[in-house]
């Protein structure tokens, strides 16, 4: 397809007009402009956050994103809590993918003790944690059609999803909120079928990426909508930290697991997608090859997972846990990029700091407001679901 | 300018540090050159408190809550974090559908708010307005143990612990959070008490305004804008 | 004098029967589009209840006059189209009040409902209300130049301005129908039907996603309940109108219903597996492959 | 790694190194050297990935500490960069014109901490509260059980146990201790 034909770019160095900074000069009482406010009960802003946008007939002059619709001040609550406590809290910070958070609040505090984890729990938890990507992706790829009307694949997508939350179940006992990963290792072995039943699973997702594939990526509409719309520029990814699938798009190969093995993932054999064209198709593509990937993984994890009856370290009890004075900074890849805890611990039995780093920070705040200025109004949301904000993880 | 500065210094009783540029009170000058003052919250909006509408006619109201009830039109206003469990309900394995409940998107055409989770105080106003803006009859479906009594939240400083005291609940979900089965188990009861005509949480707001206004107003102190604005 | 009345009350069975023939029929395409997902779907009577629920809505809140009236014109579009359209051909009762030059009418009718529900939804207030009826004004206007273009062509093919007449030359057997003799202008006529029921890819005008819902976002109560009456009533006679003009009409109760569901479902076909355009890349849709159509079909017949 | 750390001891009279791990390290620098430092992670070391920026608050000493984690994605290393500011007046420069996003750390640390970025954009705007008019939440000195009790409406019946004390009597009750 001949891309730049595509692409919707029209001459905007004359109007609105500019100031001397660069920024347009915004005059709601000429009423050349509109301001919408979309959010917090919008359909289409993904989450509790909304967007303050000024409008010049279609486009987008102006965008403002407001957060906080979700602070809890998980932050301030941890330091009340003592480090077991810390992982019922830590799990709700990001919903979608719990399993993040609990991985990167025990590698941290293991870091800062020094405990060592059995190497069947570090194979459980990198299970745990390929899982929560699936049934991440599994909603989010067809998401994106989803945002543009075609809800079938999502919906095709939910019912994938839930025989991954019957796995979890199987697994974990919970549904959403696992609790599985804790420091020293796992809570639970590998059920008995477990093995069997998942890569039924995993059979049946790979018929459902063949469809998607026919009804979403190879939709010419779809394409229409997608190509050439939202380009993220590749001198953006450093000036504002994009992370993850939005990055790759962008021609950056930026995958912690690649770049800082931890658990088990230099043992395995993946190759993260790279793709350079950075619109809203390319990072569509870009998660449904990391749904493929992610499945191929999951295929080498139960390949390899040994049979081993040790998961939990020995540690001390975890009521007087207390950790050795110091910081640290530990990270792994989410579904949605670079995923990160800061912990600063003062040698007591609570933190004294935690401080997530998730990608929507960035993702959802500085870089969507930069994203939407020139876009179209329909093409807001699209591009907010192409970078996949997740607003409990800005705010906390 | 420096009218409208006066103005405000000599005619605000008290003085409302969050109030809103626009929202003051403040000097026009009218068409005809005279000039008079305008108090935006009273003179630009809706001046009316809201109404307790009574059910007239008891076998007409049987069969109209019976409509009702199997017409369930939810807002899709995810504001904490059970809204997680709203997409799968709406999905193939749990088809909400069945039930009749739809979802809407906007709030003036929905019937059912769902709180889905903690509330934080910057979600607490939206939301008061959300369910100002909708239609009578409306009902009010609380997910979590958060919304109970504060759950894991008990002690954060932005959430509230009771929803209760500032909008009238119909049916609380319990769970942290809860299963869509669950959350089909609250719609079923919420049909139960609709078809038996307990479930007049409009008219219950409606008669204690003031209290639930109160309640409101204690905990968000930038209100910035008029009280009946519906 | 007599005649006049009983015609009226044959015209109101009428629209009785269409309102629920249309209701039943949104239900069971929405039960369609379920199976699809693999879901089950609503309940077949949901449609009858939700208006039930609306009509007894307790409290409505009203922006003005204009509010008032935007439903009201929209009901009075539908209501228009219908009663200048013959169902049953043959049939002296349920042809309506079906004239020489209802065509023109009709075409008229259906920009009538539209612009009524502009001046409400202006009066509404809500900014996105007044984008998506610019957006479905828009559209609009690219969507009946193709369906008049196919008019134009049948009227020189049948040298009518009639319903009545264009049915009445397509009769006596398949091969009459315009879908096989004036293949071009068919073909226009269903795309433009693409536009006019507004499902994807052109459903833009009440996308949920990002204009929540268009038009209609600050409807409510029995306001919404009008708009949800005539959302029944012009889909079965939006399709009844293509079933007259393309598909040779209908000549009893049942082809009737046969012929308005495959005629509905087709543009449910097509937007089920679509996304949306973006409001001009479906003007300019609309203004390429079926407006060459149409003009082709013109050109033909000249 | 050390190369990079020796270098900075002798510039930027960095102080407190600890290795972390092989690719993390922390380093203290003085308040008015840190920006700089900062720039010349990025421009010359090609530390170019901002990870983030947040603060401790460390009451006992009466300071701030705030903390830069740079990342190198060539190198592949991170470094910590710490600085310690006044409690009592809290003021920092701003680095918002090497990365553009870190003006929404700085946001939020203003509304949080309280702690002052002059020239960052948007910095007095609120980011995540609406109508705050305590102390800003996240320092030490914030009391927020207190705080909810005062505000909010706990509901009757609600016990709580301190863990630690219920677990032990429940799970260990024969330990000690």
């Amino acid at each position: 397809m001949k891309r730049n034909k595509l692409i919707w770019q029209p001459d905007r160095s004359k109007y609105p007009e500019h100031d001397s900074n660069g920024k347009p000069i915004v005059d709601l009482k000429s009423q050349k402009f509109t301001k919408l406010w979309q959010g917090p009960n919008h359909p289409g802003v993904t989450g509790n956050m909304s967007l303050e946008l000024t409008l010049s007939g279609d486009e987008v002059v102006e965008a403002k994103t407001h957060v906080g619709y979700l602070h809890r001040g998980f932050e301030k609550l941890m330091e009340r809590r003592t480090y077991m406590q810390c992982f019922p809290t830590s799990i709700r910070m990001c919903v979608a993918e719990p399993d993040s958070n609990e991985y990167v609040l025990s590698a941290a505090v293991e870091e800062l003790s020094g405990i060592e984890v059995p190497e069947t729990a570090q194979w459980l938890r990198m299970l745990a944690l390929e899982m929560a990507r699936l049934q991440v992706l599994l909603r989010v790829v067809p998401g994106i059609a989803s945002t543009l009307s075609l809800g079938l694949g999502s919906q095709w997508g939910m019912y994938m999803r839930e025989h991954i939350l019957d796995r979890f179940e199987e697994l974990t006992g919970g549904r959403i909120y696992h609790m599985y990963i804790l420091p020293g290792g796992v809570r639970g072995q590998l059920p008995d079928g477990f093995k069997k039943r998942m890569l039924e699973n995993l059979d049946m997702i790979d018929g459902f990426i063949k469809r998607i594939e026919d009804l979403i990526f190879s939709n010419n509409v779809f394409k229409k909508r997608t190509v050439g719309v939202g380009i993220l520029k590749p001198e953006w990814v450093d000036q504002f930290g994009v992370v993850g699938p939005p990055a790759r798009g962008a021609g950056f190969k930026r995958d912690v697991r690649k770049d800082y093995p931890y658990l088990k993932y230099n043992e395995i054999d993946f190759d993260p997608f790279m793709a350079t064209d950075s619109d809203i198709y390319t990072r569509a593509i870009v998660r449904k090859q990391d749904l493929i990937m992610t499945v191929d993984i999951i295929r080498q994890i139960l390949d390899k997972i040994p049979n081993d009856k040790e998961i939990r370290a020995k540690t001390p009890n975890v009521l007087h846990l207390e950790i050795p004075k110091g910081e640290v900074y530990a990270r792994s890849e989410s579904s949605r990029g670079e995923y990160g805890m800061y912990i600063v611990s003062d040698g007591s039995k609570y933190p004294r700091r935690v401080n997530l780093r998730g990608p929507s920070y960035t993702h959802a705040v500085a870089l969507l407001e930069k994203m939407l200025i020139n876009a179209n109004i329909s093409d807001v949301h699209a591009i907010m679901v192409s970078l996949q904000t997740c607003p409990p993880e800005i705010e906390r | 300018m420096s009218e409208e500065q006066n103005i405000n210094q000599n005619n605000e009783p008290k003085e409302d540090k969050f109030l809103a540029e626009e929202n003051k009170i403040r000097l026009v000058t009218g068409p005809d050159g005279k000039q008079f003052q305008v108090n935006p919250l009273d003179d630009y909006f809706c001046d009316k408190r809201p109404q307790v509408v009574a059910p007239k006619n008891k076998i007409i109201e049987k069969f109209l809550n019976w409509a009702r009830a199997e017409s369930l039109w939810v807002l899709g206003f995810g504001t904490g974090c059970g809204s997680i469990e709203i997409p799968p309900l709406l999905s193939p394995r749990f088809d909400a559908f069945r039930y009749g409940v739809q979802m809407r998107p906007t709030p003036r055409q929905s019937s059912v708010l769902i709180i889905s989770g903690y509330l934080a105080v910057k979600t607490l106003k939206r939301a008061i307005r959300t369910y100002e803006q909708m239609q009578s009859p409306k009902y009010v479906m609380a997910l979590g143990s958060c919304t109970i009594n504060g759950g894991m939240y008990y002690d954060s400083y932005n959430t509230i612990n009771r929803v209760d005291q500032y909008l009238p609940v119909d049916v609380y979900v319990a769970g942290c959070m809860p299963r869509p089965e669950a959350l089909l188990a609250g719609f079923v009861k919420l049909k139960e008490r609709i078809k038996a005509g307990n479930a007049e949480g409009a008219n219950e707001y409606a008669e204690k305004f003031d209290w639930y206004k109160a309640n409101q107003k204690k905990i968000i102190k930038n209100w910035n804008m008029p009280d009946y604005n519906w | 004098m007599n005649d006049i009345i009983i015609k009226l009350l044959w015209t109101l069975l009428g629209l009785f029967i269409v309102l629920n023939w249309g209701m039943l029929m949104g239900a069971s395409m929405r039960k369609i589009v379920a199976r699809v997902a693999h879901r089950r779907g609503i309940p077949i009577y949901q449609p009858w209840l939700d208006l039930i629920k609306l009509y007894a809505k307790r409290t409505s809140i009203s922006h003005g006059v204009m509010f008032y009236l935007g439903p009201v014109f929209r009901l009075g579009g539908g209501v228009g189209i219908f009663l200048f359209l013959p169902l049953i051909y043959g049939s002296e009762y349920w042809s309506n009040f079906s004239w020489a030059g209802d065509l023109v009418l009709i075409l008229y009718f259906q920009f009538f409902g539209m612009l009524g529900m502009a001046l409400g939804a202006g009066e509404g207030g809500h900014p996105n209300s007044v984008i998506g009826i610019t957006r479905g004004l828009s559209q609009f206007t690219t969507v009946e130049i193709p369906l008049t273009l196919a008019v134009i062509s049948l009227a020189l093919q049948y040298n009518t301005l009639s319903i009545t007449e264009i049915v009445a030359a397509q009769q006596g057997g398949v091969q009459n129908w315009t879908l096989f003799t004036n293949p071009v202008a068919t073909v226009a006529g269903m795309l433009s039907l693409l536009g006019a029921l507004r499902h994807a890819p052109f459903n833009l005008v009440k996308a949920p996603n990002e204009v929540p819902i268009g038009p209609p976002t600050e409807y409510h109560s029995a306001f919404l309940g009008v708009l949800r009456t005539n959302g029944a009533v012009l889909h079965v006679v939006e399709a009844a109108l293509f079933m007259n003009l393309f598909f040779g009409g209908a000549t009893n109760w049942a082809e009737f219903i046969i012929k308005t569901f495959l005629i509905y479902f087709w543009s449910v076909f097509v937007g089920v597996v679509h996304p949306r355009f973006r409001i001009e890349q479906s003007v300019v849709w609309f203004l390429k492959i079926p407006l060459a159509i149409g003009v082709l079909a013109v050109i033909l017949y000249i | 790694m050390d190369k990079i750390i020796k270098d900075l001891t002798s510039r930027f009279k960095v102080t407190d190194y600890i290795q972390q791990r092989p690719n993390m390290a922390y380093v203290t620098v003085q308040k008015e050297l840190a920006i700089s430092l900062i720039t010349h992670m990025r421009d010359i070391e090609g530390f170019t990935h901002f990870v983030l920026l947040t603060a401790v608050d460390w009451i006992e000493d009466n300071l701030f500490q705030l903390t830069y984690i740079l990342n190198s994605p060539d190198k592949k290393v991170d470094l910590g960069i710490r600085v310690m500011i006044d409690r009592e007046n809290p003021t920092m420069d701003s680095a918002h014109h090497l990365w553009q996003q870190v003006a929404t750390y700085q946001r939020e640390l203003k509304e949080m901490f309280g702690i002052d970025f002059p020239g960052s954009p948007r910095v007095d705007e609120s980011f995540i509260l609406e109508g705050w008019d305590d102390i800003p939440p996240y320092r030490r000195d914030f009391d927020t059980l207190k705080y909810a009790e005062e505000t909010y409406f706990p509901r009757d019946g609600r016990g709580s146990n301190d863990p630690a004390e219920y677990m032990k009597k429940k799970l260990y009750p024969d330990e000690e201790k």
